[in-house]
């Protein structure tokens, strides 16, 4: 009934033959790193060309070889580092503290129901607050030194974190906790030991969200009784209507963002090297 | 219309993963691939659909396509591939509209494939209503309104438990005994192979090579469900196999 | 068919230059349809000029104005605001604290802190002189508003600041500030805000800003003689007052807003006279302070052709 | 060889029987609406027994009683209104325009190789910028009426949007848009019927960060000469240090982005109703 | 130690799950438990574990869990709950930390367990580097490692594919001719269940009774791959749910 023949064929019917069709391909985005390094060339140079021809006016937007020319006075002035310092140092505290009480907060909200009913809402409706806004009041509850500086950066970045925490928790794969259980494990060690590793790689994509928030509101940070920083600078920038110094001080930041960017990513790839 | 494969070869980067692979699919046969995890099954399917091109050989194919053919090459894919957003007869007219087929004639052909895989009744469900076997057989159903020379079906049924297998598997016979049509269906299922197969490829382990060509005489519609005269085959097979399967699955997935 | 033009203003009391002339009818008569254009601060409203949103504006002389001065965008056209002897001007103000510790005067001010709303504001260089005529050091905190350096100064964060007296007087009253001198004192005739234009409209529209500058004159006369010189009486007052109230305080009725117009009042310079010589220390502050850009000259920033020019 | 049996049993070992142990539950949040409702009725409480009581400063937080008040009043006077409407049309418009670039250009990001190449650093780049910085470029570029206003909220929105939107491009089933291809689906039928419908619970996502920062963004936005609107209200009431009025204010902009995080989630319902 | 269920019933909300399920499971057996979708296998096997409670009737265990046993009721999952964070090692030492059971004993027993299960070389793996089938032996490893009374299977073999299915079989078979030890083993798959089953329960689609109680002879290690002594068997029990089978099957899903 059965019958095994070798594996040479000829074809059973006739007529013209003809390739198959190619209709595959596309939807995969390629990397071309050069085409991100020449745009930004080109958007330079571009500026440089309009502004030294006339066509864009130096209030519309500064030379950028000024601009490098301002960055380069920074540096060996030592003024960069004199700015850099205290605002790395704000960014580190107030970002630290809202992150760790966000997470912490996130953690509960994701473990206990009555927490969660609590306090969900409350966060929602904090968080479309505009923390500038606050300023005046931030100024009276931690005063004008370091302290509002580090509360309204720990605040910026409570909020997210505290979203996206729970978040992470709640997407923790219910099938793992139920074999903790299925083991007998305890209460504390599913949390330790299966939540909150489950949770880490939605924590450290809000975190970046987190950081991203928190770099953009240390320029709010600094309009309050602050002599040195980026955000001070840029400021101060703004109000003498320097526009070189002000991009200087953009480029600073968005340097900062990238580089805080590319640490999560390094981060990632560390603590997250169990992900497929 | 006829399929022939010459000669293919293929590899993605260092991985060698097809060598020398030549075979014919007659029409109004179902052909099964079988074979090891990771031997180019998949691989071999889309070179056959046109969706991805191998390094070296030819698909090719012979004599023109049926009368009123869409698509010629159409694939049933394991995981359904229903769009979510669309319901049943949704998934069907998203096939007939680039053919300019809307209104009445898209309604007469829709109806016609909803009855004949029996889901005249869900023609406005959602795919999240549907079961995993009526997904499938949505998906059929789509394959069936473009009136395909050739189906090319990948792992159609293990995405499905093994009872809604069993019920899909009988439908197939049903779908293939009324009107007979061409396949290339792969499976890793020695059960299912034997049961629908009227030839069963068997491939190496990657790089995979043809080892041996078995045919089936039995027509579909006697065999049985666990059937005894099957038994033979399906065992000499798995013989042929278990080794090179377990190899194949124990290899670490470097990531 | 009167010309548009667009003026900015504060809804300051010290602005009042303005609402008169609009509410009267003096720029009208003039020959332009004033559209007048609110800010929240003086910075946005030089900007605002450069960009040629807002035609004509008064504000203090601050570091963005030079600046844009420099990149040929705007220009002084005129003096306002003025310190004269014998009116409430600037009030120096100290915290509760500060006082309470035995401060009482500029003087003892010595590494103290001091209110400031931005690094180049008026309030820097009002504080730096006074520290330079006391021979004292203070340490600026920038705090952006003038709301922010309340905050600071009521709760004790900062010891010292200067502010108009409308401010200055009420927040003196609740006990929470306490006034410790005069920037009248060290600043004499001190040239507190001007009336400036875009460089373009100086240069190619003097029809225009003369008109404007005729129409904003004889508002600033009414409102001299009438708030400061007294020629219609308690009577004129009040309807200076309500007039005004059009523009300031709005939100509030105008039985409590009266007081804080009539605190707020000062000279405004007759004729839109410009003292130049308050404007030239002040360019020359900003540049000593390294604020602005050296090579900026007096030229670049005043255009004197408009309007009498005086040197106290 | 086989024995077909009933389905009686007895049991067939000896000793002590006993119920198995219960170890199951917990891990799965449950809802209990009147906690948030509860949480928030007891903290003003406590805040307006506090100010009463005066053991919270009235420097420090505004008396709850009073804060409605002002409510109440700028409703009474009609001012209410007179400050939303602005706002809101600020908000409609910049929004809508912030969004809709962000969107196509994220769209491109995700179907183009080259554009992404190009693109992403430059979004990337830009995303720490603090926009409060760019303020005074702002008014140079769109002037200080509406056109700046719209300009900083569209600034804003675009760039989440935009990473958003091809996040989402990129996270489409590629094994939907292949299934496109193998039924000879033309290009652009597979970007409009299945790309974009793919996307689309990514981009609504996204959207309702982008429109929480809009609502962020509206107090910087009217710090530009703006005489009416929310955001201007609260500056003013901050710089005059008047806490009842920035309550108010804080309060109108938290219940805007809790109505527009509502109907966000309401569109996906009606939208997102395929998704399990 | 055997477990007694006595006239469970249980309902979520009001869709009645398991109606008057009285049941025996005697030590050192298997027990396979099939049924249609839905009708509620996996629902009696969490209630057997104690992850949840039946609204009515009890679950007992009768006599003392033997010498050394961790954790009287394990379970083996369909999904194999590993975590994914964890290496082989790692998975197996998180089910021991909590009774204690740490360094060089953990180590004996982890030493142990994947030797028996043919993993020794893949102790420091990530699950993502791994197979489906050396995943779900990872899952058997670690219930081993707790030395358990019964085994409580759920579906384990059925996310995977045919050939490693029947590898897993074997192994399977194996274990428990090495060392036999009491499970329930719940399947769709009846080729599974005459393939393992020293006793098989059929339960009915939604709400699920007991059909019927089918016992086998022939000792696991007799039974061959498509074994046509075992093809009767098979075929009974799938006239009996076959009806059941396709209309549980074409049930619309209430989202
Ligand atoms: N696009 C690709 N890029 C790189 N490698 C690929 C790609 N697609 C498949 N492979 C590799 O090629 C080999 C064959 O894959 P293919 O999917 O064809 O196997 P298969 O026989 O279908 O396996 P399975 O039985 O698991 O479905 C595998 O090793 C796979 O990892
Ligand atoms: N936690 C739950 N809440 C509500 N309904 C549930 C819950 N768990 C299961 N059900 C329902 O109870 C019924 C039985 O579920 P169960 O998972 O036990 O079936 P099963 O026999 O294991 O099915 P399958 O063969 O698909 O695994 C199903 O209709 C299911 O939808
Ligand atoms: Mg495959
Ligand atoms: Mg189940």
């Amino acid at each position: 009934m059965s019958d095994t023949t070798a594996a040479t064929e000829r074809p059973a019917s006739d007529g013209p033959a003809m390739e198959v069709r190619f209709r595959g391909g596309g939807f995969a985005p390629q990397s071309r790193r050069w085409v991100g390094v020449a745009v930004f060339v080109a958007l330079v140079a571009l500026v440089e060309w309009g502004t030294r021809a006339g066509w864009i006016s130096p209030l519309t937007l500064p030379r950028p070889s000024d601009v490098f020319g301002t960055f380069v006075e920074l540096w060996n002035s030592g003024l960069l580092f004199k700015h850099l310092g205290p605002s790395l140092s704000r960014l580190a505290v107030g970002a630290a503290l809202g992150a760790s009480a966000g997470v912490l907060l996130g953690v509960l909200i994701g473990l206990f129901s009555y927490v969660r009913a609590g306090l969900v809402p409350l966060v929602a409706a904090i968080f479309p607050i505009p923390k500038i806004a606050l300023l005046p009041l931030f100024v009276i509850w931690f005063g004008i030194d370091e302290g509002s500086k580090y509360a309204l950066i720990a605040f910026g970045t409570f909020t997210p974190t505290v979203v996206a925490t729970y978040g992470a928790v709640d997407n923790v794969d219910r099938s793992l906790i139920r074999m903790g259980q299925s083991f007998g494990l305890s209460w504390l060690s599913i949390v330790r030991k299966i939540v909150l590793p489950g949770a880490m790689p939605g924590i450290l994509s809000g975190l970046r969200i987190s950081l991203a928030i928190a770099i953009i509101l240390l320029v709010a940070a600094e309009m309050l009784g602050a002599e040195y920083g980026i955000g001070a600078y840029i400021l101060q920038a703004g109000s003498l209507y320097d526009l070189e110094r002000l991009f200087a001080g953009v480029v600073i930041l968005s340097l900062l963002g990238v580089i805080v960017s590319a640490a999560i990513a390094q981060i990632e790839r560390r603590v997250l090297g169990w992900r497929t | 219309m006829d399929i022939r494969l010459e000669a293919i070869r293929h590899a993605y980067g260092d991985t060698e993963v097809l060598q020398d692979i030549s075979l014919a699919i007659p029409a109004g046969r179902i052909v099964c691939l079988v074979g090891p995890s990771g031997c180019g099954k998949s691989t071999l399917l889309r070179f056959i659909g046109g969706l991805e091109r191998p390094m070296e050989g030819r698909v090719l194919q012979i004599g023109a396509p049926p009368e009123g053919c869409l698509n010629p090459l159409t694939f049933v894919f394991q995981d359904f591939a229903l769009l979510p957003w669309r319901t049943v007869q949704g998934n069907i007219s998203l096939v007939l509209e680039d053919h300019g087929i809307r209104g009445k004639r898209a309604r007469a052909i829709i109806d016609d494939v909803l009855a004949r895989t029996r889901l005249s009744d869900f023609a406005s469900a959602l795919p999240k209503q549907l079961s995993g076997g009526m997904k499938q057989r949505v998906a059929i159903a789509r394959a069936l309104a473009v009136n395909p020379a050739v189906m090319l079906m990948d792992e159609p049924l293990s995405a499905l438990d093994s009872q809604t297998r069993e019920l899909l598997m009988d439908d197939l016979i049903t779908l293939w005994t009324r009107q007979p049509f061409t396949s290339v269906y792969v499976t890793h299922n020695l059960a299912e192979a034997v049961r629908l197969g009227h030839r069963i490829v068997v491939l190496s382990r990657r790089p995979g090579r043809i080892c041996e060509v078995v045919e089936i005489e039995k027509p579909l519609a006697e065999r049985l469900y666990a059937d005894p005269d099957l038994d033979e085959v399906q065992r000499h097979l798995w013989e042929m196999m278990r080794d090179e399967a377990r190899a194949a699955e124990e290899e670490l997935i470097d990531v | 068919q009167n010309r548009k033009v667009v003026v900015g203003a504060l809804r300051f009391t010290s602005h009042s230059g303005s609402f008169i002339a609009v509410e009267r009818g003096y720029f009208a008569d003039a020959g332009l349809d004033v559209e007048l254009k609110f800010f929240q601060a003086a910075q946005p409203m030089a900007v605002a000029i450069a960009s040629g949103d807002v035609d004509f504006g008064v504000t203090a002389i601050s570091g963005g104005l030079i600046s844009l001065a420099q990149k040929g965008a705007v220009k002084v056209i005129g003096g306002a605001l003025s310190e004269e002897e014998g009116i409430d001007g600037q009030q120096i103000l100290v915290s509760d604290a500060a006082y309470q510790s035995g401060i009482t005067s500029p003087a003892m001010l010595d590494g103290k802190t001091y209110g400031v709303t931005q690094t180049g504001s008026s309030f820097h260089y009002v504080g730096s002189r006074v520290a330079e005529a006391e021979g004292i050091e203070l340490t600026y905190k920038p705090l952006q508003k003038v709301g922010a350096v309340i905050g600071a100064l009521k709760s004790g964060q900062i010891d010292a600041w200067n502010i108009v007296p409308h401010i200055a007087k009420p927040l003196a009253g609740s006990g929470a500030v306490h006034i410790i001198g005069a920037v009248q004192d060290y600043l004499p005739r001190y040239q507190t805000t001007t009336v400036f234009t875009s460089t373009e409209n100086a240069a190619e529209e003097r029809a225009l800003t003369e008109s404007f500058l005729a129409g904003f004159s004889r508002g600033v006369s009414d409102y001299n003689a009438t708030m400061i010189d007294r020629a219609g009486g308690q009577e004129g007052v009040d309807e200076m007052v309500k007039l005004i109230h059009n523009y300031v305080y709005t939100d509030r009725p105008l039985d409590k807003a009266a007081p804080s117009i009539i605190n707020g009042t000062m000279r405004i310079n007759e004729g839109a006279r410009l003292n130049v010589a308050s404007v030239r220390d002040q360019l020359e502050w900003f540049q000593a302070e390294g604020l602005v850009d050296e090579s900026i000259t007096l030229d670049m920033l005043v255009d004197t052709s408009y309007v009498e020019t005086f040197q106290a």
